[in-house]
């Protein structure tokens, strides 16, 4: 877990050198702060499950077998990415190989989504369990609710975690919901709901566990909420100046790192051995996805549908005349 | 030879592509004891089972995320709109996961998405829409719509079989009002080819759904004129080959649908003529369609809006003269 | 109460007749059973109030000041109803006159449209409260989540009844959610949500006017839930099949006309009084919209925009060679 | 007179419409202290406070609604989307609510919906689509989508006065990409007419948004022939006229539009050239468009869905040859 934590936040690092120097192609979500959440989570699943994780769900993918070249090749928009340069940062995924789905920009989407994989997964006599993230902001989607309205009655296995990181780009969670704990909203489904500590690595994986097991005992869908904090501006050019003074540096003490350096008990040489490694892996991936060439055009309209000569088309003028 | 109703042939294409591959199952509103408000599913519980028939909450985005998912997981999900009206509360999820999600990620989305459709009803203006373009216009989806029960039942086995998402629509109008014999067992009939129901020479007239009855109607009332009926059934892919050689042979064409105008499918045609076929019109390609208003209640006003048998007739013996 | 309780059994009852003649355009969704909902809710609201009603809350516009010539035009989708003959039979409303706000088909739309027009009201500085009603089903509807998300933090004056007639259609609440009582779905915005008993017109009135009076003095939305039963099938072809044997003639001991009756202390006498002049005004109804033209096909082009130019339009073969 | 930004005149358009009439006022997602996610709204909550300037949750159905409610009281609404594409989140309540209002009742909607639409700026499928046609398609709603900032200012004001629903488009490649003078305290541009951008005898090109300026590279780069400009500014009511109008003198149109290509306005434009002008046309009507495929993330792959310069003088060349 430590390892993944430190290479998700170098990726994180190195991800935003990459983008001052204009490298990175569209948006760039960082998840500092918050990678306990991901990895803690990522770990309590069993190889068989499914998961969609959020754009700032970076640990996730890693811990589920996904490369930090998928990772940076996918910002560089690299005909070696995962989607071929079809679709941004953290949007892919690989259903048979790592369980992951890929994630769309509409927030929500992905609960009712991974509700049909539960569902799926059930008539297909397998014992899978499905988990997805959702912002605190995107808690006040309609998917979210018909998604879970359709699991509770359906019992499915589904874990829906809701990474309560205090911000929706600048709205501060007290402008969603009333709500102290949005864990709460579990009561509008008669399913369990819990709150717990997204900074603390071993909470997450504890409660995680709990969840994802008591889903795959027939315990329906659950909602788990984990406290944290956005400790970057929503994307770059956010400054994040709606944050109240002093906020940022009192959740930086919190640092999920550096509390689970405390409690591994490491000093200065156990971190700088895993620092060394994940550097090596970052650099691998930088170096192999500023290598990589960006997608052939000609792609570009290939794979809308299985058939692919549906869409090709010669215009008028470029036909013989 | 059975013969069936429009609505019989399409629960008959159901029942027997859920009898031949158990991947296939449904979802959606009041499909199991009840049988849907059509009755189209009705036996389907009984015989299926609650696994494979799967009644749902009133939460169209919901249900159609969830089959989404489960498509994910190597199943054929086929899911029932009460009124293919309410497809419009399931559109982020339709057009932004199921339409892209093959593009972006390589993965098909196996979803066939089915409904009541139509005008006609005097079901007032949120169970009457023509919502077939509003689709086609969305890349990654085929929108398919039959006009005979043989026809329904061959493309929803099609749609069912696709490994794209499809959009399945029932005139409901027709439901119950015509019949033809459909063996059992009958093939399923490629998606993207529209169908000559009737030669011609002097005029192509292109339609689906129920106007393609009305067209006939139009066109036996024309006798003696040589009238080219083709019978989209695909919306998209559009059958751009079947129109354009049509007007090779007849030099005019002209599209009837019960869609409102702009943007309806008959503009689609008039561009895909311009530019393939320019040289062979004999004269302009003519739009018989819905004005654009959404469809009133009353009949005197429904029946205002709605191409007309006589507006059919009117407009083709007018290009006819050209 | 009670005449307008009347009042409405006597219009339903005769809709099925007129229906069972054919003369019925489209759908017709009998109340019978809920009158109470309606009724009482209505009584509980100000003049100045805004309300919008579903299709079986045909109480709630007779007390709003609307006809049952209204009602029965509607029905036979005349020139003279409310909406012209454009829209199927409850959907018409008259915000200046009654504030009534037009229903529409998709279900839980009002949800939100309510929590705009209690915005619209405050933002005016005007002191109205807005309400409308939401069947068990529609409670599983995005829209019903995302207007009482919005309603919730803007602390909007909305009071959403959820009309619990145990089913959607042909499906029990049971599998709409696992929740005993729907008014808990108020959890999840941090709300109040009471249940009460939909066939005592006097709990009714006195839950609607606590909830609305609280919502008028700044408490922010309230659900109300009010357990009652569809007593007809969905719609005239319904035979209610699927409904257990003896449910509805359990509800039929508790049919709110009945109880009103009781505590009333009403005799033959009474009854027969109100009767009649309910009948006359059925009767006039039947007559006036009987007696009403269909609307002018001419109409049906007009009226999209304020501006009526922009849609008519001559077709090709319609203009002279 | 101030040179304005295409960003800076809508900002300034909004502004001077909140000061000359308090029922106008704004809601969306983080438009308040932040500005909105392209600050278009900086400035605006100091000023009009929060009454006016309402920060919504995350749930585009819901603001939506409440939108058409206030507007049911007798204010004017203006709802910005962070990105236009996530208009698909409320299409239910802008088609079936908002579109049909009017028309069902007698109650018009006098909301503007606006947000930042098209492609171009390598933000993917989710954050470039052309979203007009799912609307122009819908009765009962406008559609606008200017391509300078005059236009967009004149524009937007004639919008936010409408007693209909408008969804106003604002290409989020121009926001500060073009500049102009314009007035302060300038009018409001009747919606629904064309532009004639830039005289020309032999060839019509109609276009709108960003492909107006590539469409005016591609004339440049042609120089010497005499090319049409039109940009149409409204997608719907479409000028139909205007369009007319000038095929009558050039013969020849083409059509460019970022937008997939079945079921763009492309296709509409055709139609209606077939039906109102088929004996002034001495050449097809050419449609340059996207394919339809979602827009994809990669510079290389964007570029080649795009129409580009290039693609718009070869189709010019190859039309006013023909
Ligand atoms: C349906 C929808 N509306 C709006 C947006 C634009 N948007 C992107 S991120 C964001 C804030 C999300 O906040 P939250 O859900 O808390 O997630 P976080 O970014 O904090 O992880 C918004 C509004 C979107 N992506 N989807
Ligand atoms: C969004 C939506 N989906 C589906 C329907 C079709 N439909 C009409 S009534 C109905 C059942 C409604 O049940 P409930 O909300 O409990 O209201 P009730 O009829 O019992 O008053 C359904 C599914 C609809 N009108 N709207
Ligand atoms: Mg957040
Ligand atoms: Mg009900």
């Amino acid at each position: 877990m430590y390892y993944f934590l430190r290479l998700t936040r170098a990726l994180d690092e190195r991800a935003h050198v990459l983008q001052q120097q204009n490298k990175v192609v569209g948006g760039l979500f960082s998840n500092q702060g918050q990678e306990a959440i991901s990895i803690g989570s990522a770990f309590a699943l069993e190889k068989r499950d499914y998961v969609a994780p959020m754009i700032r769900n970076i640990g996730t993918v890693l811990v589920r077998g996904h490369s930090a070249r998928d990772i940076m090749t996918q910002y560089l928009a690299k005909a070696t990415s995962p989607t071929r340069g079809r679709d941004n940062s953290q949007h892919f995924g690989d259903v048979e190989r790592t369980g992951v789905v890929a994630y769309i920009s509409m927030l929500g989407t992905m609960v009712p989504v991974m509700a049909g994989m539960a569902l799926g997964a059930r008539l297909k006599g397998e014992d899978r369990v499905a988990l997805t993230y959702i912002g605190d902001g995107a808690t006040s989607t309609g998917d979210f609710y018909e998604g879970l309205c359709l699991a509770s009655v359906q019992k499915l296995a589904l874990v829906v975690i809701i990474e309560n990181n205090q911000y929706a780009y600048s709205t501060p969670t007290s402008k969603q919901s009333l709500l102290e704990n949005l864990s709460d909203k579990a009561k509008a489904f008669g399913i369990p709901g819990i709150t717990g500590d997204g900074n603390d690595v071993l909470e997450v994986y504890r409660l995680a566990k709990r969840c994802i097991e008591d889903a795959r005992a027939g315990g329906g869908p659950q909602i788990l909420e984990l406290k944290t904090f956005r400790m970057r501006g929503h994307a770059p050019h956010d400054n994040q100046a709606y944050v109240p003074k002093g906020l940022i540096e009192a959740w930086r003490k919190k640092d999920p790192i550096g509390r689970f350096e405390a409690v591994l008990g490491f000093g200065e040489a156990e971190k700088a051995e895993v620092g060394a490694r994940v550097a090596a892996v970052v650099e691998d991936a930088v170096k192999f996805a500023e290598e990589s060439p960006l997608p052939d055009g000609k792609e570009a309209l290939q794979g809308v549908f299985e058939d692919d000569s549906i869409v090709p088309f010669t215009p008028w003028w470029r036909r013989d005349a | 030879m059975p013969e069936l109703t429009f609505l019989d042939a399409i629960s008959r294409g159901l029942w027997e592509e859920m009898e031949a591959d158990p991947t296939v199952f449904l979802m959606g509103e009041d499909i199991g004891a009840y049988g849907g408000a059509f009755k189209v599913t009705k036996g389907f519980l009984e015989k299926f089972g609650p696994g494979r028939v799967i009644e749902t909450t009133l939460s169209e985005e919901g249900f159609v995320g969830a089959a989404i998912g489960a498509a994910y997981t190597g199943l054929r999900p086929v899911v029932e709109f009460q009124f293919i009206d309410f497809i419009a509360c399931a559109f982020d999820m339709i057009v932004n996961v199921a339409g892209t999600s093959r593009y972006r990620w390589g993965k098909g989305v196996p979803v066939t998405f089915r409904g009541p459709w139509g005008a006609g009803g005097r079901a007032g203006p949120f169970h009457s829409r023509s919502i077939e373009m509003w689709f086609a216009h969305s890349p990654g989806l085929k929108v398919v719509a039959p006009a005979t029960p043989s026809d329904a039942k061959g493309l929803l086995k099609a749609c069912i079989r696709d490994n794209d998402p499809c959009i399945f629509l029932e005139h409901k109008h027709l439901y119950r009002r015509i019949k033809e014999e459909v063996a059992d067992g009958s093939p399923a009939i490629p998606l993207g080819r529209a169908r000559v129901v009737r030669p011609g020479e002097d005029l192509t007239i292109v339609t689906y759904g129920m106007m393609l009855h009305r067209t006939m109607e139009a066109v036996a009332a024309l006798e003696g004129r040589s009238i080219e009926v083709l019978d989209l059934r695909t919306i998209y892919p559009l059958d751009r080959a079947a129109v354009v050689e049509s007007v090779k042979k007849t030099g005019k064409v002209m599209t009837v649908t019960e869609d409102t105008r702009t943007g309806s499918i008959a503009g689609e045609i008039a561009a895909v003529l311009c530019e393939e076929a320019f040289e062979h019109l004999d004269g302009p390609v003519v739009r018989v369609t819905s004005p654009d208003v959404p469809i009133p209640f009353a009949p005197t006003l429904e029946d205002a809006v709605l191409p007309s048998v006589k507006d059919i007739a009117g407009a083709a013996d007018r290009l006819l003269r050209y």
